[in-house]
């Protein structure tokens, strides 16, 4: 009855992590207006409703509720984990189809809920994929720094767990504070401690200022990161200098996706924004907003109980910007997700074998 | 007085004709107002700096929120425990420092409160479920109807509002209320006119407090996950600015602030980047128009025995 | 023993910082009892528009580093000073005479409306100050690794509060911005025009402010709209450990909040830093109501 | 020399002087009655410009006073011992008293001024580095009334200068005015102890509820019954 | 009888000795007048029966119990009610609330007994309403009581802090310059008054400058010069001593 098809978007357009929600938008409208041009899904338009979290849980709890009464089928985000979870019950309640673009934390697919999926993977993969990497390139004497957010100090303590079962010994396991300018102090601690390596599971703007720090400290001890430093303002912020030989983890960046879905939208997105995106996690909500669409396509129907079973049963390996999509029944991604990368001389973000 | 009834009526009914955002909304506005209503004892009446409370509402959300997931105890019958605990914190903490001056206590407090917070990240006791907080809070249950949906937390969030309202518009009225506006008035004096005062800041605050804790309570039912980012010292900037907004000591000045600071950010939603921008101006501006705020106190009444009534008329 | 005084030399540097923008926030609290919430964004202003500038008149490269940055200082320093000067004139003066906390409540609307403002205008992610625009060079002392920025640093802020605190204790018009503070009626009788010391001290707090911001820039390279928040708070409780409304306590506040942070972190824990910090403070409080160098109250009854 | 034109002062909404006329000529004292809430300290106020009229005007020597702000009051020679002293509590006596030489940019006179002012109040040198805010009542008002001196005003306006002092002092403060008015500074004197300042005014007038109802000569004032009772305590 | 009683009390700030080894009695149901040349320490010994501040050395008694170490308002609570020097009123509140906090220390019902409208605490609240309003008719401020403190003029903000003194129902109610602002016809009325006190059974100790006031007033004049006792007797014993005169009065010259 109604002549278009609603989909909501729910990201952080304001407050710390304003850029994010918004880059979220530029590629969720770009998807639709590419999708609409060639005609709609089910002969209908999709419109893109966006509503802002502001990064925090009460506002998204009255994001979630809006968006809830404007009849759209599914809602796509957001980025932070605990900013989610606060959503979560509104939307199950409503019979809305989420898909968290962000949310990495374990917990959030253990509750059943039926309408729950993620693009992004989890931080349980992370932190395995974390703990080989380390092993792979000889560290023995292991840091661990986290920021006390939800997602960091998750995947800070995936590694840990991980490390200490194989018997590496972590020499350091603390917090900073993000958002401020200085930490000389931690990093002073942390050279005390020696370590072979630091692995810093937080945001990449404390990221590239630890390794600016760092480098002005005079100490060459390897940094790895985890997926939410794979941002190109770490190296703007660290500099060159003090950004090479970083490592991180991260799913696969656009540039390194051979796919023509991810090749084209990349090229479209350069044109209409004039550069390309630079979080992953937009991208990944991109993918939400692919998958979910073609589910519509492929079941001719709106209706979400039988929209989240193709999802869970019957979508496999979709070709999504990202790389291949399938769901598990928890609707968590399945498949190896994360690559490592390494910064070279240059700032670019080199995909390690 | 009948503009009040209106009022009320209006909102008791309100629900009805909005849809679960817009009550849900309300709903926001009437745990502020709440929160605004304790925080006003403190702040408005007895005139102490407080920009902490958060910390207060804290602890009885969390109180809340680790008894109901631990031992299932019912979340609403939680709630005199909630003000119990949050009210015995502020006296622990409130009795050293409350004999601090203006903007020293301020900091205090604003200290206390993000102690609580770091606290709280950091998993203090290994209970507090460190930044992930604690989910899985079970809806209120009021003998046999489960409360879920934004337009009934309406009824449970604004009923205490009004009781809330009605305790506190009585205790202004008292030896009580007079005592904290006599030692924000002037200290000195009021010591010396034999009042307590030190006993009074400590008893705003507890009271105060122990409140904010009852509402941390229906906060945490409300949300069922509770998180440290919630009781921010943004937080307590909010309650305080509402107070100050609406009218320092006046229930119904508090209640307006509660309406404004929360909910014209949701009215300037249409703005979305420039929304807080216009809101800080807003802010500015109201201030600027009525110092006082917008519905400022207004002086307590009595009735005067005859015998002097009738000298004044001769 | 030497990693302590590397920590010790690292409290010092981040104090600087802090003592620079308390600084500010003692001044205009001691002539309008006005805690001013505004202060941190005019330290943001500060950073932004120092970026703009730089990267705009390109006047490292125009007059070498030295002179470069100088000139650079005063225009961002004049600028933040005329803003302050407009907030004011705008945000506080029409609040004179009413309650102190309805001021309060102005300021923090003021604080929105800037952080705001500049989130509209440049956008909500990290802008980055150009690298290598200041000296690398470092100092090797003792097995200590000092960076010479971070002496540069803290010596500024010394300089600055030296000469604050001489103008407002040995001049006259330091003398008048006292008592405009504590009267400003019996100031008025004295002779002084009293709106002419707001707006002054409207003009040197803001200014220190935007100092800050822009050091803040050059030597960390990284800064966003929501960072005045941060270093506010921290400034006003640097303020109020050193006693509000005092210049050397502001200074002495600063970097002694920045040396607690530091030792905090590496002795006691990271994560708890201002949780430590903040336990300290109220500890001083306890025991100096006033803070350190506050002054006692004199009231008489 | 100083002249109010039907002034009227408003407070909020309540006007408290409706109309009132003063003048004051060169080198005198003059001295203004009237019970408690009459509008003396509002009338003075309104002459420093702190309280500005609703009608009516201030003018000094024909220049329009109740136009410009408190400051250029002071500096075209008025000074005004306040009500309630109104000193910088958190000050020393000594910064307190330079204040009071505010206006002035003759450092070596001011240091004579500041020398005669400590041998008129000795008990002040011996304070000069005390907080003023923790001197005793008497010793305050001292304070005011050497902070108003020390800017050698032309017209000195004085709101009850005894108040609060013990007898002996009363006495050195009322010859002190004798003194400073000999010197040329033309005075007006708000006093509760009606009978002294009559002694020493030479004209007066006397305010009832914001109006003027009487003025006279000193000497007739004094012989004046009405005045006698209401004022004098009687008889 | 005395009813406050105070041995050898010293108090000094930084350098300075305010007061000095001070002995004195004040006698039930008598009036005392405590005199003395600006600064003498005058205001300091009320503060210190207050317990505004500690003496360093010394002795209070009241009634025979020390008040040593006590709180102000316990002090008041015991029966002392006092003025300040500098009109120290709630501005802001009418003038009955002002005297309202007077009764606050002889009433007993708390916060909760508020919120749930107990009868009890009804029925105190008009008893203090009443003794409020009996408290301010007595000074004849009882006609407009529910304007702000701040609108009455000087005078008459001295009369309320009385009103308010008195509300607190003392035993001994110590005044610091009642009189200052007042003129002569309005210090005419105060003499009237404390005589109106004290015929109430309430004992009286002044400070005060107005010499008509003190001599005609007081039973007993007590004389302080630089913190120390130098005089104690009758108004005609006082106005005689020649140190007094040196020190205080001054010669009569009219
Ligand atoms: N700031 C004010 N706001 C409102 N009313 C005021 C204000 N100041 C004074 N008044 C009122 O104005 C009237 C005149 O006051 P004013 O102080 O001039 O009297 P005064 O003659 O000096 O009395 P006193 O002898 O008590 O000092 C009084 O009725 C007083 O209550
Ligand atoms: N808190 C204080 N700190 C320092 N000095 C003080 C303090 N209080 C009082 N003094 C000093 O102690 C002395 C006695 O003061 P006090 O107020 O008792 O005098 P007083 O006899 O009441 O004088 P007056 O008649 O002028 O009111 C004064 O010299 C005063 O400067
Ligand atoms: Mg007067
Ligand atoms: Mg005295």
């Amino acid at each position: 009855q109604a002549d278009t098809i609603k989909i909501g978007l729910m990201g952080p357009m304001t407050g710390p992590w304003a850029s994010e929600g918004q880059e979220m938008k530029q590629v969720l409208d770009l998807l639709a207006a590419d999708l609409n041009a060639k005609g709609g899904v089910l002969g209908k338009k999709v419109e893109v409703i966006a509503d802002d979290d502001g990064g925090d849980p009460r506002t998204a709890a009255l994001a979630a509720q809006r968006l809830a009464t404007q009849g759209i089928v599914a809602v796509i985000g957001t980025y932070g984990s605990s900013v989610t979870e606060a959503t979560q019950n509104i939307y199950d309640e409503s019979k809305i189809i989420q898909i968290a673009n962000g949310s990495t934390a374990i917990r959030l697919t253990e509750k059943g809920l039926k309408y729950f999926f993620r693009t992004c993977p989890r931080d349980d993969e992370q932190g395995r994929v974390a703990v080989q990497t380390m092993a792979k390139l000889g560290f023995k004497n292991v840091a661990i720094l986290h920021d006390n957010t939800t997602y960091a100090k998750g995947l800070a303590d995936e590694a840990k767990g991980l490390l200490e079962s194989q018997g590496t010994k972590i020499v350091f396991f603390d917090a900073l504070t993000p958002g401020e300018r200085d930490y000389t102090a931690i990093l002073t601690k942390l050279k005390g401690a020696n370590p072979d390596v630091v692995f810093f599971t937080g945001y990449y703007p404390e990221a590239g200022l630890l390794l600016r720090q760092k480098k002005e400290m005079n100490w060459n001890v390897p940094f790895i990161g985890g997926d939410a430093t794979n941002n190109p303002d770490l190296v703007k912020i660290a500099g060159k200098d003090a950004a090479q030989g970083f490592y991180f983890l991260s799913a696969p960046l656009p540039k390194d996706l051979p796919s023509p879905e991810a090749k084209s939208f990349l090229d479209e997105f350069k044109k209409k924004y004039g550069s390309t995106p630079n979080s992953i996690y937009a991208v990944l909500a991109g993918d939400g907003f692919r998958v979910i669409t073609a589910a519509m396509q492929a079941t001719q129907s709106t209706d979400v109980d039988k929209l989240a079973a193709y999802l869970h049963t019957k979508l496999k390996d979709f070709a999504g910007l990202t790389g291949k999509i399938s769901f598990d029944e928890k609707g968590d991604r399945v498949g190896e997700v994360y690559r490592v990368y390494k910064v070279d001389a240059e700032g670019n973000f080199i995909l390690q074998p | 007085m009948l503009i009040y009834g209106a009022v009320a009526v209006a909102l008791a009914v309100s629900p009805l004709f909005l849809n679960a955002y817009w009550t849900d909304v309300l709903n926001n506005i009437g745990l502020y107002a709440a929160l605004g209503l304790s925080l006003n004892l403190i702040v408005g009446h007895a005139g102490l700096f407080n920009l902490g409370h958060a910390a207060f509402y804290a602890v009885g959300a969390y109180t809340a929120a680790i008894l109901n997931t631990h031992f299932h105890i019912p979340i609403l019958v939680l709630m005199p425990l909630c003000g119990l605990t949050a009210g015995l914190f502020a006296l622990i903490v409130a009795r050293p420092i409350i004999h601090l001056r203006g903007d020293y206590l301020c900091i205090v407090t604003i200290g206390v409160g993000e102690i609580v917070r770091i606290a709280l990240i950091n998993n203090v006791f290994g209970i507090t479920g460190g930044a992930n907080g604690i989910f899985g809070i079970a809806r209120p249950n009021l003998f046999g109807w489960v409360v879920r949906k934004p337009h009934e937390f309406f009824y449970l969030i604004w009923g205490f509002v009004a009781v809330t309202a009605f305790f506190f518009h009585r205790l202004e009225n008292s030896r009580f209320g007079r005592a904290l506006n006599y030692l924000r008035e002037d200290e000195t004096a009021a010591e010396g006119s034999g009042i307590d005062t030190a006993h009074y800041k400590l008893m705003a605050f507890v009271l105060g407090a122990a409140w904010a804790g009852m509402v941390g309570n229906i906060y945490a039912a409300k949300m069922t996950i509770i998180a440290p980012e919630s009781f921010s010292f943004w937080e307590s900037v909010i309650m305080f600015t509402l107070i100050i907004l609406g009218g320092s000591g006046s229930i119904p000045g508090v209640l307006l602030g509660a309406f404004l600071v929360v909910g014209l950010p949701e009215v300037f939603r249409g703005f979305t980047n420039a929304r807080m921008m216009i809101f800080g101006a807003a802010m500015i501006a109201m201030m600027i128009f009525r110092t006082g705020g917008i519905l400022p106190a207004r002086p307590r009444r009595y009735t005067v025995p005859d015998r002097h009534l009738a000298e004044e008329s001769a | 023993m030497e990693e302590f005084f590397q920590q010790l030399t690292n409290g010092l540097a981040v104090g600087g910082i802090y003592a620079l923008i308390a600084l500010g926030y003692t001044m205009v609290y001691g002539v309008l009892k006005l805690i001013n919430f505004a202060h941190g964004d005019l330290f943001t202003i500060g950073s932004y528009l120092g970026l703009t500038l730089l990267t705009s008149l390109a006047l490292t490269d125009r007059l070498g580093p030295a002179a470069g940055i100088a000139v650079l200082a005063l225009m961002v320093m004049g600028l933040v000073a005329l803003v302050g000067a407009l907030l004011e004139r705008m945000a506080y003066r029409p609040l004179r005479q009413s309650p102190r906390l309805s001021a309060v409540v102005s300021a923090l609307g003021a604080s929105i409306f800037f952080s705001n403002t500049v989130m509209l205008i440049y956008g909500a992610r990290f802008q980055v100050y150009p690298q290598g625009i200041l000296p690398k060079t470092a100092i090797e002392l003792f097995g200590l690794y000092i960076p010479l920025v971070r002496v540069l640093i803290l010596g500024s802020s010394v300089v600055m509060m030296v000469a604050l605190y001489t103008f407002i204790q040995r001049t006259k018009i330091g003398t008048a911005i006292r008592a405009a503070a504590i009267d400003q009626d019996a100031a008025r009788l004295m002779g002084i025009d009293v709106n002419r010391v707001i707006l002054l001290v409207f003009l040197i707090g803001p200014a220190l402010g935007g100092a800050a911001g822009l050091m803040v820039g050059l030597h960390y390279g990284q800064i966003n709209f929501t960072m005045g928040w941060v270093y506010g708070l921290k400034a006003f409780t640097a303020a109020i450990l050193g006693g509000i409304g005092n210049i050397p306590g502001a200074m002495v506040g600063g970097l002694l909040l920045g040396v607690i942070e530091a030792l905090g972190a590496a002795y006691l824990s990271v994560a708890w830093k201002d949780a430590i910090a903040f336990g300290v403070l109220i500890f001083i409080l306890i025991v100096r109501p006033t803070g350190l160098l506050g002054e006692r109250v004199a009231e008489k009854v | 020399m100083l002249q109010l034109v039907d002034l009227h002062v408003k407070y909020g909404q309540i006007e408290v002087l409706h109309g009132i006329q003063i003048t004051v000529n060169p080198g005198e004292i003059v001295t203004i009655l009237g019970a408690n809430g009459a509008g003396k300290s509002t009338t003075l106020l309104t002459i420093s410009s702190l309280v500005k009229p609703s009608k009516g005007a201030v003018m000094l020597e024909g220049a329009p006073l109740h136009k410009l702000p408190p400051h250029e009051v002071v500096r075209r020679g008025v000074a005004h011992v306040p009500e309630g002293r109104r000193i910088f509590g958190t000050l020393t006596v000594q910064e307190n008293l330079n204040l009071g030489a505010f206006t002035r940019n003759d450092t070596a006179r001011i240091h004579q001024t500041l020398d005669w002012i400590y041998e008129l109040f000795p008990i002040l040198a011996e304070r000069r580095r005390q907080l003023a805010g923790t001197l005793s009542g008497g010793e305050q008002q001292m304070l005011a009334i050497a902070r108003g001196l020390m800017s050698q005003p032309r017209i000195l306006l004085l709101d009850e200068p005894s108040l609060g002092l013990a007898p002996l002092l009363v006495k050195t403060i009322f010859q002190t005015i004798r003194n400073i008015n000999a010197s040329g500074v033309t005075i007006v004197l708000v006093e509760q102890n009606a009978r002294a300042a009559l002694k020493l005014a030479h004209r007066g007038y006397v305010l009832e509820v914001g109006r003027i109802v009487l003025e006279d000569s000193a000497q007739g004032l004094l012989a004046n019954p009405d005045v006698q009772k209401a004022y004098l305590g009687g008889a | 009888m005395s009813l406050l009683r105070l041995r050898r009390l010293t108090k000094s700030f930084g350098g300075l000795t305010a007061v000095h080894n001070v002995s004195f009695d004040v006698n039930v149901g008598s009036i005392v007048g405590l005199i003395g040349p600006n600064g003498a320490g005058k205001t300091t010994v009320f503060n210190l029966i207050t317990g505004i501040y500690q003496p360093d050395q010394g002795e209070i008694l009241f009634n025979n119990t020390s008040l040593l170490g006590l709180r102000t308002h316990r002090i008041i609570g015991l029966g002392i009610g006092r003025t300040f020097q500098t009109i120290r009123l709630f501005q802001s509140l009418s003038v009955l609330e002002n005297v309202l906090a007077g009764c606050h220390c002889r009433m007993r019902s708390g916060a909760f007994a508020a919120m749930l409208g107990l009868g009890r605490h009804r029925r105190e609240e008009k008893e203090a309403l009443e003794q409020a309003m009996n408290a301010l008719a007595f000074v004849g401020l009882d006609k407009n009581p529910l304007q702000p403190a701040k609108n009455l003029s000087y005078g008459n903000q001295r009369l309320l802090e009385v009103a308010r003194a008195l509300a607190t129902q003392p035993k001994l109610l110590i005044l610091d310059e009642p009189a200052g602002g007042m003129n002569e016809q309005e210090t005419e009325a105060l003499i009237e008054l404390i005589r109106r006190i004290r015929s109430r059974g309430i004992t009286v100790l002044l400070i005060e400058h107005d010499m008509n006031l003190v001599m005609r007033v007081s039973e007993k004049i007590v004389v302080l010069e630089h913190g120390s006792c130098i005089a104690e007797g009758t108004p005609w014993e006082i106005k005689a001593n020649p140190r007094v005169i040196e020190a205080y009065l001054g010669t009569e010259e009219d």
